[in-house]
């Protein structure tokens, strides 16, 4: 018998629901800004947005690793702000895979609030909902595909993660071990037996979920007409 | 008197408009010109969605706008309605959620109009479980008018909203247009090509042209003002005539109305007598006789009249307008053929034939 | 000639000193491919077009061999890894390793997994043998091989680590700081082989890289980059 | 002669749409009906954008369409233009670029219509450049226009074409449209809620309602059905006259119209003599007299008519219709007052009159 | 004196635009059928695209390693036909990275295609475009923001991407040693300046490409009114 642990995996879905909600938060206003900004540093903010996917993960891994650290660019001052320290942390794996997703996310965002347009929400307006009221009840809304996208290109993505997440997690049991990091442990160890069983479930969870979401947002009203 | 004043400067690339507006905000103030003069740039300034440094809006005692000052209260506090040129309804909501989306955001002092008043006007309740995307041109639009009603805005403006309804619903929805006014004091800016339209709602008129208004006030000025004549399709000039309900005949279906000329016979009116009634007697549908006609007609309006003045003659063009005076201003259009066989003169005593059922009554208080 | 090598990625600093000193002496050319022991072994399971394999560990050489991926007999050590407690910080660690593990103010000891690497798991031998492994368990971070754990330690989220000497003592790194090697005794030696694949049989390059690799200037090279030479008499 | 034969289902959750159609297909056909009653619809199964399993669709020789075996030609090899109810521009395309899209993809064999003669009569030379977002209605409407005639399709269907548009661009357009039959032989069908339109421009007619034809032919007949009247508003029936052109009075810039009937006299028409003309004569404009006048009156047109039918006498509503003889029949509304007075009944002899100013001359042929 | 070998840069740039011209033809056809179809397949094949980047790049890369192989489900056939295998060539690794990459280009194909939604197509057709010019001269232009999103994931995704092209590629120096494998190296090998140069280039030539495509893409008409 094969003997499998599953505490990798919920905290997997930790991290990834983590880091989805703080994606979201994070790219929603950025994704905003620059479908709707007429400003000159649109485009180096949008350049600047997809950089990260461009570096290996371990090696962005590795300079975040620096970054967190306690004497790095922001794990010092969050040392200071927070008396504890950001690498071997769940919250750094979350920071780390924010920052790594954030294109995930940003780009079918931005995309998706081009494509509602100003129209719409200058609609709302004149019917008396403010700014933010017209945020939540018809841009967001409208872009539901993009959120879709983005959540499921995010979510994914921080369950397949792999190699930042070794870097700035220090892959402790519990805390930062998690299931791509287990799996691939397999791997490297010959384990294949647990390496096919956990793929094909995380393959199959992966799956469900998806087809869930996707067939619930088959329901929505909008779609193509 | 309430009062609407606003001052907007926009310019596009190969658009410029300054406009500089004073009406009394009452009753329908209509804004006409040609494709592409700027209507729905003026409607858009005023809602607030265009902005420019130099803007003022200020309607009764609100100050909507006044840049100089650094006022520029936000839309959603503004309390307008629009009604866009193209619908814009919201196409994840189905219609029941369009219609309620500005309801809900109306405080409850503030909804003078009801769901249901809307839904029986605009005749939309077998499409409120639906999708717009799903929904005829002409449903969507009347869905967009009970969408911007149902705020109970203190302006509404409406940027050609009945433009793709046929005259059937047009004279379902017209009249309670006309109301929102009289009933729940909301002054209506309406942007139509419509002269029919126009002539029936409006008190007002603003007149459009390249990004300039060319002409405002009361419509029956405007429309009787020479050098705006161009404007104005021939078969719309006419003069207005106040009048109150003298008597109703309910024999023949007619109301008698009594004016400072005399009498004039309409098609009946569902008024109180005394009611005050202005009424469009449009040049084309008057005639002129030369003395009293001893025989009988189907004219039932006969009025003597005076030749006040004989309309420039163009060589190129067969008509001439005369005005006259019937105790009151009244417009003519008579062939050229026909000036020269009647041999009219300023200070003529004629009688001027109108025939009732081109008479165009219209509430305006 | 030319031959492919694929090399546990701990030894590659190392590794590449070696072939370009071979290519000086002899006319034959090593392209190096390097990477995790566990990746290289599935790869060649799976047909790579690889001539040598220098593994971090035994086992999967071994298992090469006896799957018939590997020439029978080819297998032998080519270096001992030794492992290191190291800090970045001067005085930190005193002549005794063991004091300096029992500071209190670690926060993070960094090894490497004990699972899928040889100085992971030296490194656990060790704190066992100094009976200290309950005890730093909750303190510790694994690194997925030697370089992420000396990366831990380098840049200082880890107070200290179990890294290999090679990355302390090589040539390459003067880094400062303090350490302690760690007597061999404390845990099985860190034994790592190479093995000539199936593909490599019939390749001049690659059977002259074997004799370079024992010559005693090859082995001057591992052993000043800080691996232990194998005993040949150790050689199965 | 030419045909156009279709029949099409299409079921909607809420609305079925089963239309069997057989029109001559010449000039323009207008397709008129409430909102929502499918013509939009009908539009779309005619350009192939909506398939149902039984449809057919047959323009002079060429089958478009015949499920019943299987055919069904792609839209792109149809050459039938399209005007949406909406424009519809790309929105990557400038102006010029979306004029030339349809007409690139048309052989130059074909090519009927020139660029130059569209953006003239459309007048959107200084949009070319534009993008369409920063177009008004109207300019957007107006290049919706080109592009599609710029196709010089066998078919053009047009879906509201001239909604967003003000009258005096309608008068510059309408022309256009009306000629694209009789130079390029382009039938067209023609949506349209605004009845001026359809009778200046219809030469047949199908009236839609909910989904069904109720009624289709040349709109002289159809629009003199009695039991289609509810479908058409009171102040737009009226009589079809066929004409020729008996005589051009410079003078007085009038035209005179010979008809089997007698006489008419029409502003100055641009016309051969001997030419055909057909012109409308609105019942509303028509007054009855009952006997000849011995005064001089401005009304030119006086007719001797025969009394042929009175119409429903409505107590509820002031007026009756009245169909006369004139050597063709006319309508006249009166005053039920008026009717009393003349004391009207069938086969009496009245004098007709008619004001010259509110014909409507058309040509259709 | 650091000594950099520009090699795997070439063969990076390689990689990833064989990746993005693959991936944009995969992908279109995939996500024009997912925006347009009304088959109740399409919740299952958007679930299964989007699977592939759930598990974590060197499992994966093990994976297509054993589709891969000679024996393979992939590799055999393949061998069949072409005659050579498709492990541990570049045509192999743009085969995987490609697998990797496809739900970053098809999603925001997807949702571009349905903003673009059928009545430009309409209108196209009506003036006499086939379905193909419908695609190329309408909804490709005004799907370009999707396009746009798709490229730059997928190319910054390649060049970023390591697990898989590790693992199925070889790491062979001028087949399939890529950059992020060199830079992973220098890393691994604590040549840390070799690494900083390696990245500082890899990130300021991306930059420069990002920045480039996104001023082009503002000065294309297609924007938000
Ligand atoms: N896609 C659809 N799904 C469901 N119902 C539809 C759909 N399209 C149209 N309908 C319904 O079919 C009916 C006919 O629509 P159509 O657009 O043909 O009307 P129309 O005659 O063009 O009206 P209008 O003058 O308002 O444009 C309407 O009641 C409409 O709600
Ligand atoms: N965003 C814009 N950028 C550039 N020009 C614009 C923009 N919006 C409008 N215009 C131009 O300004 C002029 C006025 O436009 P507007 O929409 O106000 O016209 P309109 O009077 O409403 O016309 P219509 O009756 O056709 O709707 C037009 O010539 C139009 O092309
Ligand atoms: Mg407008
Ligand atoms: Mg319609």
């Amino acid at each position: 018998m094969v003997d499998l642990d599953l505490g990798p995996l919920w905290l997997t879905l930790q991290l990834a629901s983590a880091t989805v909600i703080v994606l979201l938060l994070v790219g929603t206003p950025i994704a905003w800004w620059l479908a709707f900004t007429s400003s000159r540093l649109r485009t180096i903010v949008e350049a600047i947005v997809a950089l990260p996917i461009v570096l290996p993960p371990t090696v962005l891994g590795f300079y975040l690793l620096i970054a967190f650290g306690p004497h790095g660019l922001i794990g010092g001052p969050w040392k200071d702000l927070t008396g504890s320290a950001l690498s071997f942390t769940f919250t750094g794996l979350v920071l780390a895979s924010t920052f790594y997703s954030l294109p995930f996310v940003v780009q079918p965002l931005h995309g998706a609030f081009e494509a509602v347009g100003k129209k719409p929400l200058e609609a709302a307006w004149t019917l008396g909902a403010s700014k933010l009221d017209t945020f939540f009840t018809v841009a967001s809304p409208m872009a539901i595909r993009g959120y879709l996208t983005a959540i499921v290109l995010g979510f994914a993505h921080t369950l397949g993660e792999f190699g930042v997440v070794l870097m700035v997690g220090g892959n402790i049991p519990g805390h930062t071990k998690v299931l791509s990091i287990a799996i691939y442990d397999h791997v490297e160890t010959l384990e294949y037996a647990q390496a096919h069983m956990l793929s094909a479930g995380l393959l199959l969870f992966s799956f469900i979920v998806l087809l869930a979401v996707y067939s619930a947002n088959r329901r929505l009203p909008l779609h193509v007409t | 008197m309430s009062q609407l004043a606003a001052n907007f400067e926009v310019t596009f690339p190969t658009f410029h408009l300054k406009v500089s507006l004073a009406v009394p905000a009452e009753g329908i103030i209509a804004v006409f010109g040609p494709s592409g003069c700027g209507k729905s740039t003026l409607l858009r300034c005023l809602a607030g969605l265009e902005r420019s440094s130099s803007g003022s809006m200020v309607l009764n005692s609100h100050i909507w706008q006044d840049e100089s000052h650094g006022i520029f209260v936000p839309l959603s506090q503004r309390s307008i309605g629009y009604v866009f040129q193209e619908p814009r309804l919201f196409p994840h909501l189905n219609v029941r959620a369009n219609l309620h989306y500005g309801w809900k955001r109306t405080s409850e002092s503030t909804r003078h109009i009801t769901l249901e008043q809307v839904i029986h006007v605009l005749d939309i309740e077998r499409l409120l479980d639906r999708l717009p995307q799903s929904l005829s041109g002409g449903e969507q639009q009347r869905v967009a008018i009970g969408r911007a009603l149902l705020t109970s805005p203190q302006l509404l403006l409406m940027d050609e909203p009945l433009s793709s309804l046929d005259l059937q619903r047009k004279r379902e929805i017209l009249p309670f247009i006309r109301r929102l006014d009289s009933e729940f004091h909301i002054p209506i800016i309406y942007v139509s090509h419509d002269l029919h339209e126009i002539i029936e709602l409006a008190k007002t008129v603003v007149l459009l042209k390249e990004g300039t208004v060319v002409g405002s006030g009361p419509i029956e000025e405007v429309f009787s003002q020479l050098d705006l004549r161009h404007l104005i399709p021939e078969n719309h000039l006419g003069a207005l005539v106040d009048t109150t309900v003298a008597e109703q005949d309910q024999k023949f279906g007619l109301t008698k109305l009594a004016f400072s000329g005399g009498h004039l016979h309409v098609p009946h009116q569902p008024r109180q007598i005394g009611e005050r009634l202005r009424v469009q007697i449009l040049a084309k549908d008057v005639s002129i006789i030369s003395s009293q006609p001893s025989f009988q007609t189907s004219v039932l309006n006969l009025l003597e009249a005076t030749v006040i003045e004989i309309g420039k003659i163009n060589i190129e063009h067969p008509f001439v307008e005369i005005k006259l005076d019937i105790g009151c201003p009244l417009l003519a259009t008579i062939t050229r053929k026909s000036l020269t066989a009647l041999q009219l003169h300023p200070g003529q005593r004629v009688h001027a034939q109108i025939k009732a059922v081109a008479l165009n009554p219209e509430t305006h208080h | 000639a030319e031959a492919r090598a694929a090399v546990a990625s701990n030894f590659l600093a190392t590794f590449r000193m070696l072939t370009s000193d071979f290519a000086n002496k002899t006319p034959h050319q090593i392209v190096i491919i390097s990477g995790s022991s566990g990746k290289l072994y599935a790869q060649i399971q799976h047909g790579a077009p690889f001539d040598l394999f220098f593994s971090a560990d035994q086992h999967r050489p071994e298992l090469l061999e006896k799957e018939g991926q590997a020439i029978k007999g080819s297998r032998f050590p080519y270096a001992l890894g030794r492992l290191t407690l190291w800090s970045p910080k001067p005085n930190f660690i005193p002549v005794d390793g063991k004091t300096a593990l029992t500071r209190e103010d670690i926060t993070h000891l960094a090894i490497a997994n004990p699972k899928t690497a040889p100085y992971g798991r030296a490194a656990e031998q060790t704190l066992r043998s100094l009976g200290l492994w309950d005890q730093l368990t909750p303190r510790l971070v694994y690194g997925e091989n030697i370089a992420q754990t000396f990366q831990f330690v380098s840049s200082h989220n880890a107070e200290l680590g179990f890294v290999a000497r090679s990355q302390v003592a090589g040539s390459h790194n003067q880094e400062s700081g303090s350490h302690w090697d760690v007597p061999p005794t404390l845990h099985d030696p860190i034994v790592q082989e190479a093995v000539l694949l199936h593909q490599g049989g019939t390749n001049t390059a690659a059977r002259a890289f074997l004799e370079y690799i024992t010559s005693p200037s090859a082995q001057a090279i591992i052993h000043q980059q800080g691996y232990g030479i194998p005993d040949p008499e150790k050689t199965p």
